[in-house]
């Protein structure tokens, strides 16, 4: 079975020492190996940001992509060939201000990908601007008198959009991440794990330790993830109390399934002979 | 087989009325009427983008030899309202006949001296027959089906395909048309327009531009096509997603151009063949990802239909705008192929070439289109599959596992074998950003050089390859006083205006450059190097094909024919304008 | 004050007959009419599809412009004048495919622009494509054994993305419909007004009479535009029973109250002198 | 005053370090400090897109005279950390020195012959005053200063502007420049490298290309800007966000590229001066909005500042590689303006220019430039807007009402005169439809024609005006033996290659368009006409100007100086192949 240094790359990590994407790094690795998924059966895909060095970081088969663009690509790769493991990683910009969009598309459609936010509430690879989630007054050096936008929640986005399973993960806990994340992986259809990531540079303000004063988990308040009012209630709690863990899960068929041509197994295995053309012809005729 | 119409050999019908009441559909049943008897016809469609209330026309030209274009003119105006025949009234040639409702309010001074008047009570026939009144379009086919003393057999089979499995709509139309027809018998005297069916007709079929390219992937073994609906490429989608089982093909609807593009990266990447189409401003969004899939050599079909622009400009019309725009879109600099099909068998047969390209070059190739073509009927021969060869170039399914895998394999052709996602023992790095050879990112500027050496590197292949493609087409006499240059869907009057020219005693020819990038430089230098004065035809303001071949050979045309008003240049315009040349 | 016939223009009317759209530009009209506004005061901004010629038919400023992208125009010509009423009109495919991203963020930013959607439940203009809001199963030439999406909830997303005020019209009810859009033109921020708009061509399953059978108003059952919670009750309810009327509606402060040069009245008429660029050379020296 | 580098009469320094240590904003003081001193300055900086641990570094040039760019190679090198002197090292001219933290591992070994090791305490002090390791950077900055026997005083001036108030910060940082300077003094001898302030300097101001476009901007009262960060014009955004009190102006991150421009199209409409910019992947997203300004004929100014593609490619390097697709971006055709300033005074008086030429033409403007151009210091005379005369056009802000407003009138110059949504007794239609003169959406073929005619009549009067604003600038010598030729910041290099041509005998020039489209084409046809041998410059693989001027004029250059690494093209690069074209 894959191991941890299998799935460690030689690429220099650059991130920033005490940066919450390392967690989500050793998370993922943990997950993967703890699955017992082979390298090669996984893809990782990567939109632009810090979070985006990922493909760089994981010894999976991955592909580093455009500025919030992640989840159309992952989509197509888990229809070209459903027998791999998708994996979108975004930052919270990417993710939430540019991409999302697609967010509401693939959660309705249910693509079978795993979408993991690295929202460290801050635009961290271009240096310090307002993000989707960065909280009212925020200053960054686009917003110098503090952010005037209400911020966007992304679970209440994924509720509103059926994700079909909506979690939310803190870097500051691998251990807890690493389950949600084999959860996620578990599940049949599209998930969401938005994950709390402290950056140590450009966000001073939801450090860990603001964190780690507010977020508790909610399988230890007994919240249960298939109810959606209560998901509804849990999802717009964020002041003293920050709720981690499984907000809402349901099985609904993956959209992988609606498609004929799937039926035969994955695409990207099929022969590729051509199709018959004569009845199309005969139908032009 | 007989075909006399009143100008040559051959016979126009334009069916006219408001959007909404059926236009497209008859001209399509009564070219396929003619096409089984034996006929080639080619039918093009005008409307507004409205999905009512607006004027529609659909012209069909038939003739025993091929048929590329419309013509200057039609033999019979079936006029479903009295618009139609305020508009077209002009161009009925005289001798012609005009098939319109006894119920119009149309006045004989409304016609035209010369012109055959063929009041039929459209309304009448169908009020009584307690049909739709869209049913009036039929009973006007039989009219003009008798009119040119054409058999009713073949439009009896094509009513009954056309409608399958509705058996009353079936009847329903039978009956119309015949009794349109059984109506012209005893009311009007027949035309000299005459047309009849052949005894042994070949086996051809009648399609548009979209339904070629969209045969054309699936011969080629696309498996997954993604696209947002755009007029004119939306065809393309619907003719896809109906035949999506027989195809083998996961078709959807994405929610957006960009979407679309990224998921036919993400396909492509995992290993399948993957296309989307699009025009303008829907290309226009894919730009961003048109250069991803560039840096990450990922193979991609992307069919741009043209239509007026600047921006939304006409829908539903027809121009060769974006010719610049498509060879340097997005930013930085790579290769890519631009190939233009000028008719439905080169829609066909250059998407299954543009796939083998994509995928041998790991490039980007864009199918360049617009809207006359790409919604344009024509009878052809059954595409042939078989004449292109699946080449799916240097792709791994299986991996030795000595070394490790390294995408970006600094080769000597440029190309880097590529694996399948899921191969054992081997992982694979794609990368917007610039990279290693294992797709690692770098800013090493030594790398980067290398990297961006090794992308054009693919040029020189790729250029000697598209020279066995036969990239410049020519037509005509060989040792011609004049040559007509024009690219894509202008091919079609090009070609009936060397008919013309030959009937005209002008010895032309006719100088087609299908793949526009790689130039066909040798082949475009050859040809333009003799003496003989030469006409430039586009569909847009500025000759962008003209400023093209100025660019790479320094040839300037001093003669051109452009039109930018959104419609398809007439035969007779470039026969005008070719004479003008010769002075 | 304006007139009916005022707000008339020259240009022939294309859509159907019995086309839902015909009842919204009355009630436009009707709405600017009996708010007593000029028609120079009003901006309409239009996006692409049927709906898209409605600024060629009602006499006040227009622009009509890209696919999905009514939102950030109307957003600047709102804070470039904000002297003028910016109606926003968009399609279904406009407003919730293509151009949803700019609904989250132009709602969170509460912008006080007033967003009219024709929601047809269907591509018109494209002949006859599925929408995001089209309902599962629902087939058309590019779903033709039906769509197998979970249709977008606009409303929901609205509420998800701290719209400030939401409602549903329908193109059934005239008189309904002017009350809303009054009341929305009458709110200081952000204004969401679906309308549930019958097609005539290409949704021969949402008709006039499906709707009749099943909308009511919110108004008439005592639902209280200010209670959150019962907003996220009403906005799920489709299927037997529709809601119309006003399902949300909160006082936030406008986004354009945020920038300081907008105190001194709407820019477009601040005259065009140059800043003193001295003391920022200073800063440089 | 005085200054004598090892080589010339300029000194040059690099500090380097890690991402995050400060790099940039050390280079910046040095500079800031020297030009307060009197001298001209030059600073560049280079790093990766990475907040931590990659290699940074700045280059500063100072000189008695103009600075245009960074040099050969450096007289004093400032190294963070040891991976500095490992990389750069061979840059260090013999005589000069190598400042380093006593504290690490170098060994002689790794230091050059010749050339001079400065071991300091930086860490030392450091922990001794009990500050932030950042302010080692202060330290070294003291040593050098020392170490060319630069007077503190201009150092501590800057060091107080630069924290305002941040008291402990001021003091701690101004302990730590005299802690070095006296260490260096105490420790080591002075090197032959003088730079002494003047008495009396002129008063001058250190700025990037991005700074000066804002200002430019803000000098022609832009009122609205909308953007979405992307590097390298992310720093416009941070300038006018932090001055939009001052400036009057809106200023919003937007949530995407399209937003922005849809926005900035918006408060155009409304008629308020408006701006945007981005960098290629950003501005593909533009594209379909470019379309929409230029069919609504709104005016809109848009930055691109260029970096290394295809697609993500290297943000934070340069690049010339998105000529081509600027000057075509968008599906259709239309007219636009395409200005690449070459420095920092361009930057700031042809973004002022591009307002007016915007509005007055009623299209859209694109400044083009570059990483290297925009992220670069440099020093120059303070800018002063009243050299650019605010001139709105057409624009009316009362309507008679005798006639009905039509946006779209039909008019001999092509230019249709606006109104501000607003003013009594008239609306204003803008449509991205064709449409007729009052904006109604058409598909008539005359008035297509008539639309797309009238669009580009515009042209002509703007070939004219362009033609008035010194579109090709050339530099150095009347009778040259050899001319460059390059655009945008290979100005730069360019004039620095000229110092260095000069000084080794040869007479030269260079020519650079500043206008690109409208092509200047009689000025470049004038001065490409001689038989001087020329040189090509462009920081891109494909010649891109070489393109177009090839199209436009049809000459070919025999010559060119391609650099694709994502770095600046040298002085002494263009030095060496100006020697090898002369032979
Ligand atoms: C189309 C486009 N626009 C802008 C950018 C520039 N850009 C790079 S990363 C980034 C956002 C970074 O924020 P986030 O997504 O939160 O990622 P983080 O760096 O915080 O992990 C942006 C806007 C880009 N690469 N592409
Ligand atoms: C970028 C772009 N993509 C696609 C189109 C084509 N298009 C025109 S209208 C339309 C959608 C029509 O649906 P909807 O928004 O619901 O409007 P309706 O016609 O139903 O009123 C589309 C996709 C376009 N104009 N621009
Ligand atoms: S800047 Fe922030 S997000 Fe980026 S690597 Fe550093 S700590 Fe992490
Ligand atoms: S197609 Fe539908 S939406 Fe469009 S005008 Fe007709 S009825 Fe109205
Ligand atoms: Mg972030
Ligand atoms: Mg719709």
């Amino acid at each position: 079975m894959t191991t941890m240094e299998e799935l460690s790359t030689p690429a220099k990590i650059t991130w920033c020492p005490g940066c919450g994407n390392f967690a989500i790094l050793t998370a993922v690795k943990r997950a993967i190996v703890e699955l017992g998924l082979r390298r090669e059966e996984v893809v990782a895909v990567t939109g632009i940001g810090c979070h985006g060095r990922m493909t760089n970081y994981i010894n999976v088969n991955g592909i580093h992509v455009l500025h919030g663009r992640v989840l159309p690509v992952a989509t197509a790769i888990k229809l070209a060939n459903h027998g791999l493991t998708v994996l979108g990683f975004a930052g919270d910009g990417d993710a939430y201000s540019i991409g999302i969009g697609h967010l509401s598309h693939t959660a309705r459609r249910n693509v079978d990908i795993k979408y993991i936010v690295h929202n460290n509430l801050v635009y961290a690879l271009t240096t310090g601007q307002t993000s989707p989630t960065s909280e009212l007054g925020f200053r960054t050096r686009s917003t110098p008198r503090g952010s005037y936008e209400q911020p966007i929640n992304p679970l209440l986005h994924a509720l509103a959009s059926r994700a079909s399973f909506i979690a939310r993960g803190f870097a500051g806990d691998v251990r807890h991440l690493t389950m949600l994340l084999k959860e996620a992986m578990r599940h049949r259809g599209f998930a969401l794990i938005d994950v709390l990531q402290p950056c140590m540079v450009w966000n001073r303000v939801n450090t860990y330790e603001w964190y780690r004063e507010r977020v508790y988990k909610l399988e230890e308040e007994g919240h249960d993830p298939g109810d959606l009012e209560g998901a509804y209630r849990k999802a717009v709690e964020w002041g003293d109390r920050i709720p981690i863990g499984i907000l809402y899960r349901v099985e609904r068929p993956p959209y992988r399934e609606h498609f004929p041509p799937l039926r035969e197994g994955p695409l990207a295995l099929q022969p590729l002979e051509k199709a018959d053309l004569t009845p199309l012809l005969e139908e032009l005729s | 087989m007989v075909c006399i119409g009143l100008r040559d050999d051959t016979v126009s019908f334009l069916i006219g009325g408001e959007a909404g009441q059926g236009i497209m559909r008859s001209g399509f049943l009564l070219g396929r009427a003619l096409m089984r008897g034996g006929l080639h016809i080619f039918g093009a469609n005008d409307y507004p983008s409205l999905i009512r209330g607006g004027h529609n026309f659909y012209i069909l030209r038939a003739s025993e030899t091929e048929v590329h274009s419309q013509g200057d003119g039609v033999d019979l105006l079936i006029a479903l309202d009295d618009e139609t025949v305020r508009l077209h009234i002009h161009e009925v040639y005289g001798g012609g006949a005009v098939i319109y409702d006894e119920e119009s309010r149309l006045k004989p001074e409304d016609l035209r001296g010369g012109v055959r008047a063929c009041p039929t009570p459209l309304t009448g026939v169908v009020e009584e027959m307690g049909g739709p009144r869209v049913v009036r379009n039929t009973v006007a086919l039989g009219v003009a089906l008798s009119l040119v003393g054409f058999d009713l057999e073949p439009m009896r089979g094509v009513i009954r395909d056309a409608f399958r499995g509705r058996e009353r709509i079936i009847e329903m139309n039978l009956r119309a048309v015949e009794r349109g027809y059984e109506y012209a018998e005893d009311n009007f005297e027949a035309l000299e327009v005459r047309v009849e069916p052949s005894r042994s007709p070949k086996a051809r079929i009648m399609v548009t531009g979209n339904e070629a390219v969209a045969l054309g992937a699936i011969g080629a073994g696309c498996r997954f096509y993604a696209a947002y609906p755009m007029t004119p490429a939306t065809p393309i989608l619907h003719y896809l997603a109906a035949h999506d089982e027989e195809a083998g093909m996961v078709v959807l609807q994405a929610e957006s151009e960009i979407a679309a593009i990224n998921m036919v990266v993400g396909a492509a990447y995992a290993g399948v063949r993957a296309m989307t189409a699009t025009s303008g401003g829907g290309f226009c969004l894919m730009t961003e990802a048109l250069g991803l899939a560039a840096m990450t050599e990922t193979p991609l079909v992307l069919v741009l239909n043209q239509r007026p622009g600047p921006s939304t400009g006409m829908a539903t019309y027809t121009s060769q705008g974006d010719l610049l725009f498509t060879l340097h879109a997005s930013q930085g600099e790579f290769p890519r192929v631009v190939v233009a099909p000028g008719d439905v068998d080169e829609c066909f047969y250059l998407t299954m070439e543009a796939f083998n390209l994509a995928e041998r070059y790991q490039v980007p190739v864009i199918i360049l289109a617009d809207k006359y073509l790409a919604e344009s009927h024509k009878s052809t021969s059954p595409f042939d599959p078989s004449r292109v060869a699946v080449d799916r170039g240097d792709l791994l399914t299986e991996w030795p596992g000595e070394e490790e895998y390294r995408r970006y394999r600094l080769t000597e052709s440029g190309i880097s074998p590529r694996i399948l996602p899921g191969v054992g023992g081997a992982t694979m790095l794609a990368n917007t950003n610039e990279h290693d050879e294992y797709g690692y990112a770098t800013t090493e500027p030594e790398m980067v050089k290398a990297m961006m050496d090794k992308r054009f590197r693919k040029l020189e292949a790729l250029r000697g390859e598209i020279e066995g493609l036969n990239p410049v087409r020519v037509y005509g006499e060989e040792e011609a006083e004049v040559s007509i240059v024009g690219w894509g869907s202008t091919k079609g009057p090009a070609l009936e205006a060397l008919k013309l020219l030959r009937r005209g005693g002008i010895e032309a020819r006719f100088i087609q450059p299908v793949y526009l990038e790689p130039f066909p430089r040798g082949a475009m230098e050859r040809l333009l190097s003799g003496d003989e004065p030469k006409l430039l035809v586009e569909m847009n303001k500025t000759a962008q094909l003209g400023s093209l071949i100025g660019l790479h050979i320094g040839y300037v045309f001093k003669h051109r024919l452009l039109r930018y008003d959104g419609r398809p240049v007439n035969p007779g315009e470039i026969y005008e304008a070719v004479k003008e040349v010769l002075g």
